[in-house]
Parts: structure tokens; C-alpha cells; sequence
């Protein structure tokens, strides 16, 4: 029997379903389905892994990957090729470019992108936000304004877990906030040395360093569903998290707009910052290569993008996928996207690997988390960021 | 009042009661051997008086005061174990020392009683050497050092000088002897060596499975064996043992042996009156049945016996003669020159002067 | 009478080896063989492998183009990789100090004639049976001032006590400690115990016979006899610490920050999740050298031939 | 031999034999608590591990959380619980435990026993290797189970373990067999017995406690390894400690910590049988062998 | 040709020269026994000739064959080994079963050799324990047993008895005897125990550092000790080296002892001609010196000496008196019931038909 072996790290309940969902599909078709999940901290695991898999000249079908990533791995030239696909389907008119710039590689097409995430959000407990005057901020001041009253309430006003990761998830929708599209472009994306040490950037660390000050003691470390759990619960008034964050809103059976309330982080309407799963096709052999084809187009496959990403809390990863299914959440995160897009306020997330390759996200992340736990000050962090950037690349 | 004295000791390990009601009192400066097949509870009775295991039940009295619940660190005794028990991480110097350092002896006064007694055991050499670095012997001789460095109220000793070789068994045999002369020390001492128990001791003490079998000056014990078991395990060759029956020849008390073939006089160690008929057991040592040009001038009464000569042992000093008659075999000892062959016929003489009776049912001697 | 010559003597003649015979006398080798082929080839020929990447500068995957040593310049120019060696320190000599120091006196209490030593055995050597992915989210609740500890304390009516290392940057290295000493601690209890048990009777009975209290016995007599296992323990606990991953992984991910640090974690991020496999490799070389120090002097003196 | 053997006891002796257990039970409290949180934990609902503290017994015990783990809880798009990786850790750490166990064995026997020159240098660079990192080894590992078409397979697994255990394996054996008499060898080559002959039935009757050491040592590493598991297997192959992991540490969703710390305690079950039944030969076996002079 | 040839053997371990020059012959039924201090060499001849030690040079032949080479397993050799060596994993049985095992032979006729066996050694009731139930004596007796159940051409025996007590010894030495009388077998057989050694041996070699001193019958080597080495290491209490000159008294050689205090005739050892005044030592064993009523009545040449006691050492059989004269010390052996004591006068008589006399300067013993 044909089959497809699938690297991947979504293990947990609700991500699990949506994938049974192309499992299913896939064996409708006759395609059996070979599952190789391995979890832990946003795929450091599974990289691991991938690699020993490459290495040993057997790689898997297709694996969950993210931005830069994708590219590293294309450069190794272990990847496949689906631009036949791609081109009977039409991907190349309903997948945003800033996608296509991850899921191409010189030209071809080797990943099918399955979502659109976009990490400058901000989640409210509605309760708490009707509490402190139910307006919510539009720029860094007013969010200070909020975090005061959250604190007046005796919650903890700001949930954030204190991992790297979640660290440089807070940091980039702070440089967005206090530099804009432009400053992040520069700063973010192109690495600019002069950005990453400018006034602007000064600023962003001085808001970080602030907005440390709102945190409960035991942030360090905690996963960032926990601290979402501490905002469900009313013990927090706010968490800064991507779209996935409402994957424990729904579960815990809450309503946006009536329970919870989600906002672009304060000062960063209109622009998102987006990173996109894919599930990177490798080089397998030819009696591999049907399954293989067929997967890819099962999970370009409306359906499945619909069922997938009202779960995840994501967006589809195709703009033409109707909206119906979403929730308010969802639309507004729909909408967003295709605004953005068009306005090209649109830009790859840094701590999702979508604006650096991996050594530079991490020497990013060395950095800021240092600053916001009290390691190094501001004028070392300004001094450190494009030393370690340069390093790093 | 004696000044140690054991009473009514039992000591129990797991089920094994490996001491019996053992009741032994000295006096200051006695030398007190302890022998007895392996096994029989010799060390465990010296690691009871030194504390080092305390007794199921019984007392002990030293020097007037019940010790029973003492801790050996405070009853001021010595001891040499049989396994020697080294430091292994200090030097000689620092185990012979060891004890003088823990009753807060200075360093110099210290260093100086280590060297005396090197001096004695012949191990002045060795003082900076580890154990790991020592012969079996050499090793037995720290473990004597660390006793003698002291003046304790007792000392024990467990087979102190198993691992010398011949000869420095006897040099160190004399030095625990002149010891004991010289300092009147109170010692207990196990041994497997007839020669260290007969020489040594002025009381020994004969353990069978726990159990005294008997109390004695050494000459008591080898010449008045109380039992069959104490006759038969000190000296060595062993004892000979005969079968015999009393028979009155003309009213002389005899003792007719190898089933009748030979009556010898009824020896002079039975005093009381043994009815005729009675079966006992003759007991002679083997140099007491020696050749003819041997014969102890003073001996009074002798025996000539005649038999076939089986197994023949020079032992350099003397040769050994095994022989057989009427079934019963018997050993004695003839001078090295004596040529003698096996299959050969050959007349001892049986020295009854020397000669104990047993009785078999009772096993104990006829006095 | 003719005189009979003499028949001379003739060395018998030493019966040639055959084949079967020689490979018998070779057997033990060849059985060694294997074993040995194995090290030679994925010990040695990989750490060789190690080296030479250090050389080039692969990224995700290995690439085989020398370019000296840049690898070692970057690595030397890593903030991270100082705060590595200056955990490894500080967590080294604590975690060989403190799982000895525990373990001696945990092995000294269950040698003396305890009871229940049949129970209380395997509740101290039980943390070494489990593996840090199992316990480390007990420990990261435990040691959580809003969770554990300091919660429990609260709630027991203490409220000012305060126990916040595993957040604090200048203490997380500690709760490393703290549960690596947990884990390690009761092993290095069964060997010192079985060291304890090891050590003649007769000594400890000789020493009491020679006015010694307890403590000089165990100062004086008992502590240097354990000479041996305190070596095997400090080898043991050392390449533990140099190879602990896990333990960081689970407890703190390396933070508050990179407070956490250890070259075996910074090796691994560097190599797998970093994407600068040359760097990692690298790290790889210095830590080998490392332990080549440690190991060396301790494979010199094991293998030296004995005295006697 | 204890110190305190048979030693008399004084009055005081009485009060310091209550110091004794009084520390013993405090610091075996304190070994207890991770493992005592645990269990709890398992036996809690979720609103009680939020909401309570985490030293309280279990308001309500209950046993969902082992069920689940056991037979329904999800790993990836399978939702049949652990069992299955539970066989498969089985399948992986019996034959690599004996391969490597019996391996170093014989390189112990030929090293002490059938001395030819340069042993000493052959063992320690054998010895090396217990102190590789094996992060370092990952990679190289790939490419050579890829060449012997080992990758990804149980077989595969079993044999990296047998190569990295191969040190240990030796270094006991080989510390065990140094202090065995020699004469038995030579007994044995007397009384006409050949190299294995004298293995089988001379040394390995022998060598419990140290066999015990290495195959309680062996276990506990290789049912608790997790590096080697996640790179050289895959999904349904997985050891426990893979599948483990992606119960526990999933990147989204709910947390159920009654869940993970059942499915911890699980898996380290076998473990701690291991330790508990053997725990006494254990301290036998360090003494007889591993630790030595 | 002899069965059992060793030429110019030598033994190097390490830096230290183990065996040097061994030259032994033996014929088919020797009992050749190896006598020598710790430590010289004695266990590693026998595990050359086991071919457990290869030898660094030198030649081995068996039965005409040249063994240097061959196997231990395939030498046909049969070894009790000083340390027991006993399978700690296998019974009585399979210890002593395990060489017939190995060699092929059926179960029923192995049960069969090894209960004759254990028979011969006492030890039938302990088949089915191992040898850690075994007491020291015991474990020996097995260890024994492995040898003996077999017919090899050589047997090796290294110090078997050493750890029985007295009583067990007398009789297993019996036993080894009547298995060499009865199965013709060739035995070497090392002791520390000088009566073992005279009692045992065909031939004795006497070793030292690795070096063979003297090789003969056992009364050869006592009587007639080759240097002071072997005469002072034979024989306990060890014999008594006086301090002499050589004088003529009318044309009678006579050799001044104790500084001229005593002059006894020179002995019927030395036959060659010995220049007047020379330096000399006499050597005279303890049996040699006796009180007067225990003369030798063959005796040919006697001589008194009076001298003041020192020791008094009465082992049951006989006493030892250690006496001082001149400032000289020796020891003789005395009735055990002569009274003497310390510091008393008492007259010896030499018996210098025993005695021997060393060139002090070469200590090799005039002839
Ligand atoms: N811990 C123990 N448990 C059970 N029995 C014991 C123990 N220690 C000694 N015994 C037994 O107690 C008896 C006496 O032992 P002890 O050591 O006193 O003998 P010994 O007379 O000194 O023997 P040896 O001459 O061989 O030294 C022996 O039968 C021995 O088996
Ligand atoms: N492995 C070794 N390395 C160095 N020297 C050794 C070794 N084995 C033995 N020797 C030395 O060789 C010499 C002879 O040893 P051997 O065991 O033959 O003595 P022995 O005569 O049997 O002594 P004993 O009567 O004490 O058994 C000793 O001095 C010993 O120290
Ligand atoms: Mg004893
Ligand atoms: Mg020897």
C-alpha cells in the first residue's frame, strides 16, 4: 500500500484532529498514513530528528516546517519538486507571495503551506477589560494606561512565559508597535546594524523593560498555555500570543467577544506579522512520489485548510477559502491578511523563522531574554544586538 | 578475688550457640591459652572480653568492676586479631601509634615507644612502608606492635604468629615470653600451635564447641588429659589409643591389650580401683613406645611389645614408626638412626609411666 | 664385546604449531575484536569526524569545504559559551561536592544497622532510575515560587518565606543543582555504602580496641579507606555533569535567559537548532578536550600497573 | 561491616540511634516528594491541580488519567494511548541490555584473563567512550545506520545503544574480573578446560552481582534515553520516552498534568521495578566490583 | 633418560629475577618436594612446569617430549594449587567431577571416581555444598580431590596441607603417602613444613631467591646440609651454630668451642683434611644436645659442656633448654621430665656424631 510518512510536532488534541481530518482524505484515496510526531519546543525536536533521517539517506514524505527553515533545507538540495501540481492547481493566484517566497526555491515549488499565523495579537479577558473602562488600547501608552488598571484589580496584568521564544514573540510586536513596518523591515528583516542599534531601538527595549515590570513573579520558564490559562481565568488581565492562543480560549469554552476579547497589539493595526506552517515535500523515491503528490494536494484541499485552521486558530493558508466557518477571530485575522498583503504591511515573524534563518532568530533571542531578565542593560542589549546579529549570519 | 573472671557465658549467634556456659577466673599476670579445633568459639570469646561482641548472657569481672555494658574503647584492653585488622590507609608507624594518639600520648613520646617496639618485633625497617606493602608475616608483626606499644589491664591475642615461618615463630614466641616475664601483663592467647600452648602458658584452657573440656597447667593437660578429646587434640602425633581390659594377674592390676596378646601394668595415674573386666581405653602418647636403645632410664614400668612395622616417618630429629598388632594400629617415636623398614617386625617399649585410662562409655579419664 | 655407541641425545623436536592451535592462542583477540573495531570506528573515527567539521563551516547539515578556524573564533566570541563554562564551574563543583557529601552521610546513616534499610535503600536510589524528561516537570512545579515550595509554605502559614532561584537568573543555576544532586545523590549512597560495607570489620573493631571514639573511627579510619570510591565517584559524577542535558532541558531550557547555560546544552542548540553545526562541532572539541583532561589522569592511574 | 557492629551500647546510644532514624526519615521525606507529587498529581482532576496545592492528597482519587495514558490517550494522530511504545522500549532495551551485557563480558574476561601487550591501551581507549558527548555522535550515527540500512528500525536503535554501552559494559566487567582469583583460570587450563569453557562455566556462574550492576545500569540508561530514540526512530516504532514526550510537551493545548505525570510515572516503571527488586544486589554487586582501588 | 627434565631455567617477571638456573631431573615415581623461604620461587616453578607462567628460557621435558610450548590444558598435569583455587559456582562434586568433565568421561563413571575419592579424603558428606560452606580444612581436602581424581602423569601440589590442623595433617600426609606407594605416581610437592617434607620426599631441593641450594634425600639434607643456608632452614628448633677453631691435642683433631672453654673431637662428617687453627662452625640440631640420662647409648664420640639455662621449654614430648655459655646461646632437647629451670647449672652432652661443620667464609659445609 502506497503511504505517506509525516514529520510533524502538532501532537497535542484539537491540531491532531484537523490533521486526522487529511489522514482521512488521504486514505479515502488509498494513501496510507505514517505518523511521525515529535513534539517539544516548536520543532527543535523534530529537527533533530529530520536530520538524522536525511542523513541516513531515508527521509520522511513530508515534514511540518517553518519560513527560513524551508530554505535551509531546500539549499541542501534534499527536497522535492511539485511545480506540477502547483501549476494544475494554480497555486501560484490564491497563496500570498509572502507565503510563496518560503514554499519556492529558486523558482519551484517544494512546500505546501497549510496556515497563515500571525503573532501580533494581543488577548484580553473581556471581564476584566469592562472592569478597567472596555476600551481597548490602540498605541503603547494606552497599554500601559491598561496594564496600571489590571494592576489596580490585583491580577496579574500582563501573562507572558518566559521562554526565548515567547520573549522574541513580545520583542517583535514591540519593535512593530514602536517603530512601525518600516523600522521592523529595516531592523527585522534586513538586519540593518544602524537599526538594530538606533534611538528606535532603544525605545524598544525601554518599553520591554517595562513591560517586565507587569509580569507575576513565576513567569520564568512557564509554557505559554498556561499563562493563557491565567488570563481564561481571570487571574490575568492580558497575554501577548500569537492566533493559536485561542485554540485554549475555545476549549475552555469561551466566546470571543464575550468572554475574550482579541486585539492587534496596541500601535501594530493594520500590519501583520505572519509565519506559515508548511509541510515541506522531500526527495523520496518514485513509488514514494504518488502519495506524496496527493498529499500535497489534499492539504491545499479547501476543506481541509477550513477544518484545519478553525481549530488552530490560524488562517488558511489560500485566500480564497470563504470565511463562513470562522469565528469573529478568525474573520478579523482573515481580513488582516488580505489587507496587509495588499498594503505591504505584511512581513515575516522573527521569532516564527520567517524573518531570519534560525542562528540569527536565536542570537536575537539570546539577546532580548537576557535584557528582559535583568542579565544585561539596555545600553549592552543596543551594544550586543548587531554584534551577535553579524556573528550569527 | 581474681582479676578477670567469666561467668556463666553463653553467647548465641543467629541459632548457634557458640558459647556454652564458660566460667574462667586469673589472676594478674597470668598467661592464659585458649586451644580448641577451628570453629569451637576461641575468637568469639576474646572479642566478648574485649566488647567487641557482647554476650547473650553470663558476666564479666575485671579487676572488680562488671564490664559487661563497658565500650571497648574504655576497658583498656589490647588486642592482635587473627586477620591482623591493619589500617590499610596508614603507615606503620602511624598503626602502631594509633592507639597511643587516642589516649592523647604527645608526638615525641609516642615516636619513641613505636621504635622500641620495632625494634623487638624486627620491623625497624618497615615503619614507613603501608600494609599493602608488607609479607603476610611482617604484617602479623605490626598487629603484635600495636598491642605491646601499651600497658593495658589485658591482653588478648588471636593466633598471633600463624603466618611466620618457623623460625621467626620461635624468636617471636620468646619475645611474647620475656614479655610476660619482664612486665607480668595479663594474657589471653589462641593458638593451633601445641609447642606456642605447651611453652607459653601458664594456664590453658581446651574449647570444644563451645565448651570447656578442661582448665589446666600445661603439663596437667598433656599428661592428664580430663577426656578422650582433650588427649586426642594436643600433641601431635596423637595420642595412641588402645583398647584394653582390666584383668588381675595374681592380684597385680593389669590392663590386658591387643585383644589379650599383651598385659601391661596398670599405670600409675589411676589411683582409685577399677573392677576386673572392665573395658577401657589406654592412652600413650607416641614417645612413650620407643626402641629398645631408647628406653627413659627412669622410666618403672615398661612394656615390651612386638609388631609389624606399616608406615615409617623420619622426621630428621626422630623417625615415626606406625605399626599394627591384633587390628590396632599405635605410633612411636624411635631415634633417627634406628634402621627400621616397613613389613619389618620390630620391639618397642611402651613407657606406661606415661601411659592415662579412659573410660569409653564416659570418655573421661580414669583417675 | 663391542662397545655400544652411546645413543645421543637428541632435543625432541618442537612439534610445529597447527593452524587450529594458532587460532586458538588468537581467540581472545578475535573475540576483543569487535568490541574494540566498534570504539575505533564510532568513538574515535566520529570524534575525528567532530574535528573536521569544527574546520568547515556547515550550517544545517554537513558541508566538507575547509575554512580554518573560523568555527573557533565564533565560538570563543559567544557571550553564551563564556556563560557555559562559567555554569559548568560553578555546577560541576557543586554537584560533585554536594552528591558526595550527601551521599557519604546518607551511606553513613544507613550503616548503622538500620532496620529498615530494605525500604529506605531504594527510596534514595529511586531518582536514578527515573530519567529527567519523567521528573522534570515535578521538579520545574516544585521549585515554581507560584506552585511549590514557596506556595506550600504560604499556605502553611509562612509568608515570608521566599524561594525563587528557579526565576531568578542568579540562582537558576542552583535549582540545577539542587535536582541533580537529587538524582545523583543516592547512587553515589550505594557506592559509598557499598565501600562502607566493604571495609574489614576487624578494622573498625581494632580501632575501637584502641580507644578510639566513633567519630575518630570514621575521621581517621573509615573516610581514608574510601580513598577508591571517592575517585570512582568524582569520574562518575564528572562526566555526568559534563554530559547533563536533560536536567537543564527539563528544569529551566537553559534560562532565565541563558542563566543555564551548560556546554552540552549550548552544543546541542548550536548544532540542531541553530543551524551553525561548525560552531556546535566545535564546542564538541572543546568539551572533549575537556574531559580528556579529567579522564586521562584517571585512566593513568587506574591502569598504572598496581604496586604490590 | 558497619561501625556500629555489635559495638555495646551505652545509655546515650539509645538517644543517638533516635537521631539516626529521625534523619533518615527527613531525608528520605525529601527524596520521596517528587515521586510522592507525582502520584498525587495522576490521581487529581485538573481543576484541582490548578487550584490546589500541590502537596494535598487527591480530594477525589481517580483513575482516568491511567487509563487514559494506557489506552487512549492521543501521540500524534493515533489516539491508543502508550501502550504500544511501551513494547516497543521492550523490544529495544532487552536485546541491546544482553548484547551489550554479554559483550562486555568477554572484552572484561580477555582483559584481565588473556593479557596480551598493549591491553591496557586497548581498554582505555574503550573506556573513552563512556564520556563521549552523544549529541556529538548523532549525526555520523545517521549516515552509517543509512549505509547498514539499519536506519529507523528497532535493530538500528539497538545496536547505537550496544556501541555506546559497550564502554560501561567493559569497565565493569573488567574492574570484576581484575579482582577474580587467577588461580581459577589456571585450575580450570589444568584440568584441560578451553578460553570458552572456562567463560561459561568458570566466570559467568560467578559474575551475578557485577551482572546485576551492568544490566540495572544498562536498563536505566536505555529505557530513559530519548536522543537516540527521537533521531533514529519514528512514529509507531518510537521508544516510550519519544512518544512520553510528545504527550507531555505537546506546543498547544491543554495541559493535562494528570495525564503526563501518570504517563511519567508509566514510564518509569519498569525502571523502578528494576531498582526496587534489585536494589539490594545492587549495593552487592557495587562492592564486589565497580568500586575499587 | 629421565622423566621429568628441567635445564637452565629461568623466570623473569617484571624487573625481578624470579627463577634462576633450575636444573631438576626426576624419574617415573619421584616424590620430589620444594622446600625454601616465602617468596623464593616455589609457586612459580611449579606453575612453569604447569605451563601457567611460560618460562623466559630454559627447557621443560616430559617424557621426551619438550612441553614449553604446549597448552596447560593439553600437558596432562594435575595441580592443587596454594589458594585452593575451588570453583566458587559448582558443589564438591563438580569441582572434583570438572577435570573428568572435561575430558570427556560419562556421568555415572565421573560419580563413581569422584565418591572413591572424596572417600579417601573424608569428605563424602560434603558433596553437595560449595566451597563457601566449606571450613578452610575442607575447601583444602577438594582442592585435593581435584587432583586425585585423576591419573595425570605429574602431580603438583603447592603447600595442600598448609591450613589443616595438626591432627588432619598427620593423616592426609598418610594418605599422600599411600597414594604415591600404591599408584607409583610422580609428584612434586611444595611445604613449608619441615616434618611434611623428610616424611614425604624421595628427593628434596631446597630453594633460595630463586636458586636451588641443595638437592637430595631428605636425610641427606638434614643430616648432611650442603651450607648454613639449608641447615639453618631445615629443622625447628633450628640447629646450633657454635663458633670454632680447628686444634691438634696429639695429633687428634679436635675443634675448640665456646673460646676454647670446650674442645670436642672433630666430627666423623668432615672426612678431608682441615689445616690447624682454622675458623670454623660446628652445626648441632637440638636432638643432638640432651641431658645425660638421654644419651644415645650408640653414640660414638660425646662431649659434656655444663652451662647456666636461659629458657626452659617443655612442649609435653620433650623440653627445649636454651643455655648460655661464653656468651654463645644454643639449644638442646631434654626429657620432658628432667627437672631444670632457669638460671640453674646444667650439664649437656653434645652427640658430635651429628654434628657438621661450615667454612664460616664460603658457608659451604666441610666434607
Ligand atoms: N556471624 C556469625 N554467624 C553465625 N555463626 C558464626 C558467626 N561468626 C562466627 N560464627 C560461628 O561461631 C563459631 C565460633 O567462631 P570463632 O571465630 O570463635 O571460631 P575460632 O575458634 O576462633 O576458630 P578459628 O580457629 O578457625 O579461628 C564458628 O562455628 C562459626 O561458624
Ligand atoms: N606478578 C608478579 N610480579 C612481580 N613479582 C612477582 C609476581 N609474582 C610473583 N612475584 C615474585 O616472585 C617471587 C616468587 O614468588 P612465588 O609465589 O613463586 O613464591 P613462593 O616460593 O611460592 O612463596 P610462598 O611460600 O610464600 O608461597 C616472589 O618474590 C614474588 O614477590
Ligand atoms: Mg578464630
Ligand atoms: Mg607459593
Amino acid at each position: 500500500q502506497e503511504s505517506v510518512e509525516v514529520l510533524h510536532w502538532w501532537t497535542s488534541g484539537g491540531e491532531a484532529a484537523a490533521l486526522n481530518v487529511l489522514k482521512e482524505n488521504l486514505q479515502k484515496q488509498g494513501i496510507g498514513w505514517q505518523d511521525m510526531p515529535v513534539a517539544g519546543g516548536s520543532g527543535v525536536q523534530a529537527m533533530t530528528a529530520l536530520r538524522a533521517r536525511v542523513t541516513s539517506g531515508d527521509p520522511p514524505t513530508a515534514v511540518q516546517m517553518l519560513g527560513f527553515d524551508i530554505k535551509d533545507w531546500a539549499e541542501m538540495g534534499v527536497v522535492g519538486n511539485l511545480n506540477d501540481l502547483a501549476t494544475e492547481q494554480g497555486w501560484d493566484k490564491v497563496i500570498p507571495a509572502a507565503l510563496q517566497e518560503f514554499s519556492k526555491f529558486d523558482g519551484d515549488w517544494i512546500a505546501a503551506p497549510v496556515n497563515v499565523h500571525s503573532t501580533n495579537w494581543l488577548w484580553l479577558n473581556k471581564a476584566a477589560l469592562d472592569k478597567a473602562g472596555g476600551e481597548p488600547p490602540k498605541n503603547m501608552d494606552e497599554l500601559f494606561a491598561l496594564l496600571d488598571k489590571f494592576k489596580e484589580q490585583g491580577i496579574t496584568p500582563l501573562a507572558h512565559g518566559g521562554q526565548p521564544w515567547q520573549d522574541g514573540t513580545l520583542w517583535e510586536s514591540v519593535v512593530l508597535s514602536v517603530g512601525g513596518m518600516d523600522f521592523y523591515k529595516k531592523a527585522v528583516i534586513e538586519a540593518d546594524a544602524e537599526a538594530l542599534s538606533s534611538d528606535t531601538m532603544r525605545q524598544v527595549f525601554d518599553n520591554m523593560s517595562k513591560l517586565r515590570e507587569y509580569f507575576d513573579p513565576n513567569f520564568s520558564g512557564r509554557d505559554w498555555n498556561l499563562s493563557t490559562a491565567l488570563v481564561i481565568e481571570g487571574q490575568a488581565g492580558a497575554q501577548q500570543m500569537g492566533d493559536w492562543s485561542k485554540g485554549e480560549w475555545l476549549r475552555a469554552e469561551k466566546k470571543p467577544g464575550e468572554d475574550f476579547v482579541c486585539i492587534r497589539f496596541p500601535g501594530t493595526q493594520g500590519s501583520v506579522l505572519f509565519n506559515s506552517d508548511q509541510f515541506v515535500m522531500f526527495d523520496v523515491g518514485e513509488d514514494k512520489r504518488n502519495a506524496q503528490l496527493k498529499m500535497a494536494a489534499a492539504v491545499e484541499d479547501p476543506a481541509f485548510q477550513i477544518a484545519f485552521n478553525t481549530v488552530k486558530g490560524s488562517v488558511p493558508a489560500r485566500t480564497d477559502v470563504p470565511d463562513t466557518e470562522f469565528d469573529d477571530c478568525g474573520k478579523k485575522g482573515m481580513k488582516d491578511l488580505a489587507e496587509a498583503a495588499a498594503s505591504g504591511n505584511l512581513a515575516g515573524s522573527l521569532a516564527h523563522g520567517h524573518a531570519q534563518p534560525s542562528s540569527v532568530k536565536e542570537a536575537v533571542f539570546d539577546v532580548v531574554t537576557q535584557h528582559l531578565n535583568g542579565q544585561i542593560t539596555t545600553d549592552q542589549a543596543l551594544e550586543r544586538l548587531p554584534q551577535a546579529v553579524a556573528a550569527a549570519q | 578475688m581474681s582479676f578477670l573472671r567469666i561467668s556463666n557465658l553463653y553467647k548465641k549467634i543467629g541459632n548457634n550457640e557458640v558459647l556454652k556456659d564458660i566460667n574462667v577466673e586469673m589472676e594478674k599476670g597470668d598467661f592464659l591459652v585458649l586451644v580448641g579445633p577451628s570453629g569451637c568459639g576461641k575468637s568469639t570469646l576474646l572479642n566478648a572480653i574485649a566488647g567487641l561482641m557482647p554476650p547473650t548472657s553470663g558476666e564479666i569481672v575485671l579487676d572488680g568492676q562488671v564490664i559487661n555494658d563497658l565500650h571497648p574503647s574504655k576497658r583498656d584492653i589490647a588486642m592482635v586479631f587473627q586477620s591482623y585488622a591493619l589500617y590499610p590507609n596508614m603507615t606503620v608507624e602511624e598503626n602502631i601509634g594509633f592507639a597511643l594518639e587516642m589516649r592523647g600520648v604527645g608526638k615525641a613520646e609516642r615516636a619513641e615507644a613505636v621504635k622500641n617496639v620495632a625494634g623487638t618485633l624486627q620491623i625497624e625497617h618497615l615503619l614507613n612502608r603501608r600494609p599493602s606493602q608488607l609479607s603476610g608475616g611482617q604484617r602479623q608483626r605490626v598487629a603484635m606492635g600495636r598491642a605491646l606499644v601499651r600497658q593495658p589491664r589485658v591482653f588478648l591475642f588471636d593466633e598471633p604468629l600463624s603466618n611466620l615461618d618457623a623460625k621467626l615463630r620461635v624468636e617471636m614466641r620468646a619475645e611474647i615470653k620475656s614479655l610476660h616475664h619482664n612486665t607480668d601483663a595479663t594474657i589471653i592467647y589462641v593458638t593451633h600451635d601445641q609447642i606456642e600452648a605447651m611453652t607459653l602458658a601458664t594456664k590453658i584452657v581446651v574449647l570444644k564447641d563451645g565448651g570447656i573440656q578442661q582448665v589446666g597447667t600445661p603439663s596437667k593437660i598433656y599428661n592428664r588429659p580430663a577426656n578422650l578429646f582433650v588427649a586426642d587434640f594436643m600433641g601431635s602425633p596423637a595420642m595412641n589409643m588402645l583398647k584394653g581390659r582390666t584383668v588381675a594377674d595374681h592380684g597385680v592390676r593389669q590392663i590386658a591389650l591387643f585383644g589379650g596378646k599383651v598385659n601391661v601394668a596398670m599405670p600409675s595415674s589411676v589411683t582409685t580401683d577399677v573392677p576386673d573386666g572392665r573395658e577401657v581405653i589406654l592412652g600413650l602418647r607416641p614417645e612413650g613406645i620407643t626402641d629398645e636403645g631408647m628406653v627413659d632410664p627412669t622410666a618403672h614400668a615398661i612394656a615390651k611389645v612386638e609388631a609389624d612395622v606399616s608406615l615409617v616417618e623420619p622426621t630428621g630429629s626422630d623417625t615415626f614408626v606406625t605399626a599394627r598388632l591384633a587390628g590396632e594400629t599405635f605410633t612411636g617415636r624411635v631415634r633417627a638412626d634406628v634402621a627400621i623398614a616397613p613389613k619389618q617386625r620390630f620391639t618397642f617399649v611402651f613407657n606406661l609411666d606415661k601411659a592415662v585410662v579412659f573410660d569409653p562409655s564416659t570418655t573421661q579419664r580414669l583417675a | 664385546m663391542t662397545t655400544i655407541e652411546p645413543v645421543p641425545y637428541v632435543t625432541p623436536e618442537r612439534p610445529r604449531r597447527r593452524l587450529a592451535e594458532r587460532l586458538g592462542a588468537a581467540l581472545p583477540k578475535i573475540v576483543l575484536a569487535p568490541s574494540f573495531a566498534i570504539s575505533l570506528i564510532f568513538v574515535y573515527g566520529f570524534i575525528l569526524w567532530t574535528v573536521y567539521l569544527s574546520f568547515t563551516r556547515s550550517r544545517i547539515l554537513p558541508v566538507y569545504d575547509l575554512v580554518g578556524f573560523d568555527a573557533y573564533y565564533r565560538l570563543w566570541s559567544q557571550p553564551n559559551w563564556y556563560m557555559a563554562i562559567k555554569n559548568l564551574a560553578i555546577f560541576g563543583v557543586l554537584y560533585i561536592s554536594l552528591c558526595i557529601a550527601i551521599g557519604l552521610f546518607i551511606a553513613i546513616l544507613m550503616d548503622q544497622r538500620i532496620r529498615a534499610e530494605g525500604v529506605l535503600r531504594p527510596i534514595f536510589l529511586y531518582p536514578m532510575a527515573l530519567s529527567f524528561v519523567v521528573t522534570g516537570t515535578a521538579w520545574k512545579w516544585f521549585l515554581n515560587p507560584g506552585l511549590g515550595l514557596e506556595k506550600t509554605m504560604h499556605n502553611l502559614g509562612w509568608e515570608s518565606f521566599k524561594f525563587d532561584w528557579l526565576i531568578n537568573t542568579d540562582m537558576a543555576i542552583y535549582t540545577i543543582v539542587i535536582a541533580g544532586v537529587w538524582q545523583a545523590s543516592g547512587f553515589i549512597m550505594a557506592m559509598f555504602l557499598a565501600g562502607l560495607r566493604g571495609i574489614d570489620g576487624g578494622i573498625i573493631k581494632a580501632a575501637q580496641i584502641d580507644g578510639a571514639p566513633t567519630l575518630a573511627i570514621y575521621r581517621r579510619i573509615i573516610i581514608p579507606m574510601l580513598r577508591p570510591v571517592f575517585l570512582s565517584a568524582v569520574i562518575v559524577l564528572a562526566h555526568m555533569a559534563i554530559k547533563s542535558y536533560d536536567l537543564v532541558i527539563a528544569l529551566t531550557g537553559g534560562g532565565p535567559g541563558n542563566a543555564t547555560e551548560l556546554p552540552s546544552t549550548f552544543m546541542y542548540s548550536y548544532t540542531f537548532t541553530r543551524s551553525q553545526m561548525a560552531v556546535g562541532s566545535a564546542s564538541a572539541v572543546m568539551m572533549l578536550m575537556g574531559i580528556t583532561a579529567i579522564i586521562v589522569p584517571y585512566l593513568y592511574s587506574e591502569l598504572r600497573e598496581k604496586r604490590t | 561491616m558497619s561501625a556500629a557492629s555489635d559495638s555495646v551500647s551505652a545509655g546515650s546510644a539509645r538517644t543517638a540511634r533516635i537521631v539516626i532514624y529521625t534523619l533518615l526519615v527527613i531525608l528520605a521525606a525529601v527524596y520521596l516528594l517528587p515521586l510522592y507529587v507525582m502520584l498525587t498529581t495522576s490521581f487529581k482532576s485538573l481543576a484541582e491541580i490548578r487550584g490546589g496545592d500541590m502537596l494535598a492528597l487527591p480530594r477525589d482519587p481517580s483513575w482516568a488519567a491511567w487509563t487514559k495514558v494506557w489506552g487512549d490517550a492521543c501521540i500524534g494522530v493515533t489516539c491508543e494511548g502508550i501502550k504500544g511504545y511501551f513494547w516497543n522500549s521492550i523490544k529495544m532495551v532487552v536485546p541491546a541490555v544482553a548484547i551489550s551485557t554479554v559483550l562486555g563480558a568477554l572484552n572484561g574476561y580477555v582483559l584481565t584473563k588473556w593479557r596480551f601487550p598493549g591491553h591496557k591501551i586497548v581498554f582505555g581507549l574503550m573506556l573513552f567512550a563512556c564520556f563521549i558527548p552523544f549529541q556529538a555522535v548523532l549525526i555520523p550515527m545517521a549516515r552509517v545506520l543509512g549505509i547498514f540500512g539499519l536506519a529507523n528500525s528497532t535493530s538500528g536503535l539497538v545496536f547505537v545503544h550496544v556501541v555506546y554501552g559497550l564502554g560501561f559494559t567493559t569497565l565493569f566487567f573488567r574492574n570484576y574480573y581484575e579482582a577474580f582469583p587467577d588461580e581459577l583460570i589456571k585450575a580450570a587450563m589444568i584440568d584441560g578446560a578451553g578460553f570458552f569453557k572456562i567463560f561459561w562455566r568458570i566466570l559467568l556462574p560467578s559474575s551475578g552481582p557485577i551482572i546485576v550492576v551492568t544490566v540495572i545500569y544498562q536498563f536505566t540508561n536505555i529505557w530513559n534515553d530519548f536522543l537516540f530514540g527521537v533521531s533514529f526512530s519514528s512514529g509507531s516504532e518510537s521508544p516510550m520516552t519519544v512518544a512520553l514526550n510528545n504527550l507531555v510537551s505537546s506546543s498547544t493545548g491543554v495541559k493535562e498534568y494528570n495525564v503526563d505525570m501518570a504517563a511519567a510515572v508509566f514510564a518509569a516503571l519498569p525502571t523502578l521495578f528494576v531498582y526496587i527488586v534489585a536494589g539490594r544486589y545492587f549495593v552487592r554487586g557495587l562492592m564486589a566490583g565497580a568500586v575499587k582501588g
